[in-house]
């Protein structure tokens, strides 16, 4: 069964599903319902030069088939995260894909650096799109010309393939994607969180104590897919998608869109087992839809002739 | 730790008030009172789960039962279920209160606020039956709101206080664990932040432990949205979900 | 009863809901269902120069809690809109907001010149955000200098106040926002759409005809409210906000967001009698909250001392 | 025109296919088959209204039936409800069949193609009330997939056609028409587009009638979402919705 084996920069993957980023802590959580080896690759929380507590709570809303959250990059830190959680994690059979922030360059340069020494870190996420972070974040990830200079400044210190995260808050997509790809970036992510806000009812006061946070779940999964659509024909460098992910089901429209791989986050809070419950939906699901190997859903709906081969009800 | 449970049964106890009973194999892991489960109300919409502490646990007939407040979406949507029908039932999730604590011939004190009450429920059975006297304090908002004062009482002193005095003593639980000068052992409480605070602060040289709230995502300890600080650190910090929600005064930063 | 009436740039509305644009056709579907007269005021479909067949179906997609639409700007086109449409509404007590649409400036300016004339046509509300109509339109959206240019053009041939609608696929909406100010634009309504996209599973073809369509729905609700939140501000003329109300409550976390009124769009087709509904409504719940008039709800969420005065539950 | 009706029957038929009976006021107000409701499954999402084709009109008991595959989100959501819930119902919606288009004497050539079927057995009712004579051909994929055969025979001559043949006869419902040379004064006409072309084209003599279907935003006719072109014009158009669903062969482009 290598059907779901894909091959991406710095990644073999037994198959394409992993948690994305902060949804899914350092594993620990996860682990506690089941083996963390039947996962694709894991996403770990953004981790920081330095221990962060982030922001004040509220931190999380729910919207309309969807949340807001500002966590404000809470994690241990650079050195717990490569003393404590990696080495749990290197118990697991799972490639990890460190997901990497910071508030100027040089704090980015300085954890890709060395958490791309960590023997299970198969790739560097850059986060370069959080909403919650006040300082920098929020530029870095909608103005081309910043965020592909940073890409290259990672380029240079990381030893594994560097994977960078796009923000959808911008009017051009696209022109961000090919910034980053032209840097030197080996994939894109996509997408990070919407920037979105809930006021309450009685109070006025907006919900979060951070006032705005970042819009995920299955309520952005529209805007998650056009964006995939749009970029995977403007850049040749793979695509890892999410962005309101649920079912084997929303997996496939994912690789239509045009993602080689995929992250599942929020549905995790609302179903710890749904990535290997999607997983283990996959092949029936490609038998159902006659491919034998999920890469050639990649970009179906965009490549020529990509309709003409399954002829269902 | 994840279940369709099905609805036992299903009763309006007071105003907006529901009692929920469900049985199902689960049941059979639940053991601590003050843990909580995470509850999936409807299939699509809406998204999150919602935590409800256990109310009571009965192992032998596979229920357990929780008591809610109808009031968002989401428990306005589940005050609708039927008997029959199935939830989606996470848990139990997180620590909660330690029983151990009180020793047999020791005197509990279990303090609630509203929709804090129920976990105490669970908590006295437990106490009743491990030889530990409990004395209760409800508080609530008004008369109408009022529930389980019976079932309490079947366990020990059972003292009921409301904001508006319609019902019981007029005031907070402070009040009534004042006037009454309430003496006891090990304290245990659960309700509204600034309940617990004066509790915390009222008895600073007792065992006292604390259920807290705070909003959630995962409910299991993964995405860092309920946590609390711990005292003087900045960045040290406890999870409500997992590493709660019960702690000990003093333990976290209220 | 007066405690909903609202004064905006053009418009005495006897209270502050109205259906969106493209939402209510030109009234008399729903005049079926209830007396149009109830209504705060109605926003006109879109009208172009010349009548618009619009897309090919599919033209709809259903999303978690929204849609995608791609209509194409279909409408009967100017001269049967004055002839047919707006005579046709006069019989109500309602007052007119246009919607103008078009591909080039002049077809702005055209559109606009006639129908302010229209005796009930109370105010224009320039749709430069439309993301159905290839030509023109998105950059008309996107672009602060053109949006500001059209906005010039559009008042100075306009008999009635203009009202920019701004669209939420931009990196910076406040930057957008406050160029159409300085351009002379009476009022702002927001949001338009946001550009997205689904996939058929079975065909792996886009389900719309066009592709992309626009997201509508509750499941944009906190965009627009962060959206409204930044720009109103930014700037000080009026905001007519819209993006998933479907109730009462939701008009309010609009108001409190920074909005003086509101249109209601997807949730027609979900209940035609949502906007009465919600107007029956909102007395009782400004008594709820402590409100004698729904204005002083504007801007609650960030003006100062907005949470001290309703001391809830 | 919105009314929360009751389930008072929910039951399968075949693979995935339900039948449901709803009671409420709003059974008053229909009359047309070919008629539509267009149904709130759930509270929050599926957002959107379902149509479904009026199947039965029941005035004295009250009732109205509709037939449904349960297929996506929301029939699937629909297929779990019971007897008992209520459902939010908007409709009569749409013009149905002109049942008056024949005239007691004359034959009526009733042709289905899978859940294009129910609209036409109130339409089949109302003509053996009216004195019209029946002749109905059902087309489905599979066996599995058969309903109604037998309530059909009740009206007259019934054909069914299966595409894989594990039913009556092998193919479509054209097939039957075709073979049996089967005879009529008015045609109605209700599944895929394919099957209504095949219909149109051979029968460009006679008097057709034929139901659509469209995706739809509002139902009622505001949205624009379901237009079909009109011959010979660029920009005339008519909405599925309100127009239709039930169009005259020739009226609008298939
Ligand atoms: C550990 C724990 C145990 C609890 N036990 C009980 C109980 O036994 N009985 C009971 O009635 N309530 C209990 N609560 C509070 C209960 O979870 C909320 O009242 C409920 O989630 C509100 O959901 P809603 O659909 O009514 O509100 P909505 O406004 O629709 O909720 C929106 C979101 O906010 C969250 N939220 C809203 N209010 C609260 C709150 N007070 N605490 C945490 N999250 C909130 C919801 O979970 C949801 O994610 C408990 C909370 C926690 C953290
Ligand atoms: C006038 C009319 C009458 C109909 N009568 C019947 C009937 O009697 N029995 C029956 O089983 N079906 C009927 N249909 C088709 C039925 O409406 C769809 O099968 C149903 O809406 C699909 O919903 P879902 O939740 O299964 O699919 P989903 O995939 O969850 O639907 C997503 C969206 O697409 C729309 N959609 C999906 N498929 C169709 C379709 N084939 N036609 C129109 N909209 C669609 C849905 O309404 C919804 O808005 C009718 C359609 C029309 C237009
Ligand atoms: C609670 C929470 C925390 C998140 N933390 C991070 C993070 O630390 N780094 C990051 O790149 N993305 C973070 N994200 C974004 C997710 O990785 C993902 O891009 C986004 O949520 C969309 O996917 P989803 O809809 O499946 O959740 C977070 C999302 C959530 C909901
Ligand atoms: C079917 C449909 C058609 C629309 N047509 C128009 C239009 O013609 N002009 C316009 O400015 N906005 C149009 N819109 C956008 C709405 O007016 C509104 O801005 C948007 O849908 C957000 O509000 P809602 O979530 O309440 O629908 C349309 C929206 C929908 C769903
Ligand atoms: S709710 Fe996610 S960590 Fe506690
Ligand atoms: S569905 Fe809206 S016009 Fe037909």
């Amino acid at each position: 069964m290598n059907r779901l084996v894909v091959q991406l920069p710095g990644l073999s993957l037994k198959n394409p599903v992993m948690p994305a980023s902060g949804c899914f802590g350092f594993g620990r959580e996860y682990a506690k319902f089941y083996d963390l080896s039947v996962l694709g690759a894991i996403m770990i929380k953004a981790t920081t030069l330095e221990a962060r507590f982030g922001n004040p709570t509220p931190r999380v809303a729910e919207t309309p088939s969807g949340m807001l959250n500002a966590i404000g990059l809470q994690n241990p830190g650079l050195e717990k995260v490569m003393e404590e959680e990696l080495p749990w994690l290197a118990q697991y059979d799972v490639p990890i894909i460190a997901n990497v922030a910071g508030s100027t360059m040089e704090d980015y340069v300085e954890v890709a650096k060395h958490i791309s020494k960590a023997p299970n870190v198969h790739a560097l996420e850059l986060n370069i799109s959080c909403p919650n972070v006040k300082k920098g974040g929020i530029a870095f990830g909608t103005v081309p010309e910043v965020a592909a200079e940073l890409t290259k400044l990672v380029k240079e210190v990381s030893e594994v393939p560097v994977y960078v995260k796009l923000s959808p808050n911008v009017t051009n997509i696209v022109e961000m994607a090919k910034a980053i790809e032209e840097a030197g970036a080996d994939g894109l992510t996509m997408i990070n969180t919407l920037l979105g806000m809930r006021i309450d009812i009685k109070t006025a006061e907006p919900i979060l104590a951070n006032r705005t946070g970042g819009l995920s779940g299955p309520a952005i999964k529209p805007i998650a897919i056009r964006m995939i659509y749009e970029v995977s024909q403007a850049v040749s460098i793979p695509i890892i998608g999410m962005g309101g992910i649920q079912s084997a089901e929303d997996v496939i429209e994912f690789f239509y869109a045009g993602a080689s791989a995929v992250a599942v986050g929020t549905a995790n809070f609302v179903d710890p087992f749904v990535c290997p419950n999607i997983i283990a939906e996959l092949p029936a699901l490609l038998d159902e839809l006659g491919f034998a190997h999920i890469s050639e859903c990649t970009g179906r709906s965009w490549k020529k002739g990509g309709s003409t081969i399954y002829c269902g009800a | 730790m994840k279940e369709q449970m099905t609805i036992v049964r299903h009763e309006q106890l007071a105003k907006q008030i529901y009692e929920l009973t469900l049985s199902g194999s689960l049941v059979q892991t639940m053991n601590e009172p003050g843990q909580f489960v995470h509850v999936k109300v409807a299939e699509y919409a809406p998204l999150l789960r919602r935590p409800l502490s256990l109310c009571d646990i009965n192992k032998e007939a596979g229920e357990c039962t929780m008591i809610y407040r109808a009031e968002g979406a989401g428990t306005t949507l589940l005050a609708k279920k039927r008997p029959g029908e199935t939830i989606d039932v996470l848990g139990p999730l997180g620590n909660g209160f330690p029983v151990e604590a009180a020793k047999a011939g020791q005197r509990a004190l279990l303090v609630g606020g509203g929709i804090g009450v129920p976990p105490l429920y669970e908590l006295a059975k437990q106490f009743v039956n491990s030889g530990v006297s409990v004395t209760t304090v409800l508080g609530f908002q008004t008369k109408e709101v009022v529930f389980y004062e019976q079932k309490f009482l079947t366990y020990g002193e059972t003292y009921v206080a409301t904001v508006d005095g319609s019902y019981g003593t007029k005031g907070f639980v402070t009040d009534v664990i004042n006037e009454r000068a309430l003496s006891f052992d090990v304290l245990y409480a659960c309700g509204p932040k600034p309940m617990l605070k004066a509790l915390e602060q009222q008895f600073p040289q007792k065992e006292v432990y604390l259920s807290l709230e705070e909003r959630m995502g995962c409910g299991v300890g993964a995405c860092f949205a309920c946590v609390c600080h711990v005292p003087n650190s900045e960045t040290a910090y406890k999870k409500v979900c997992s590493d709660g929600p019960v702690f000990k005064a003093g333990e976290v930063v209220l």
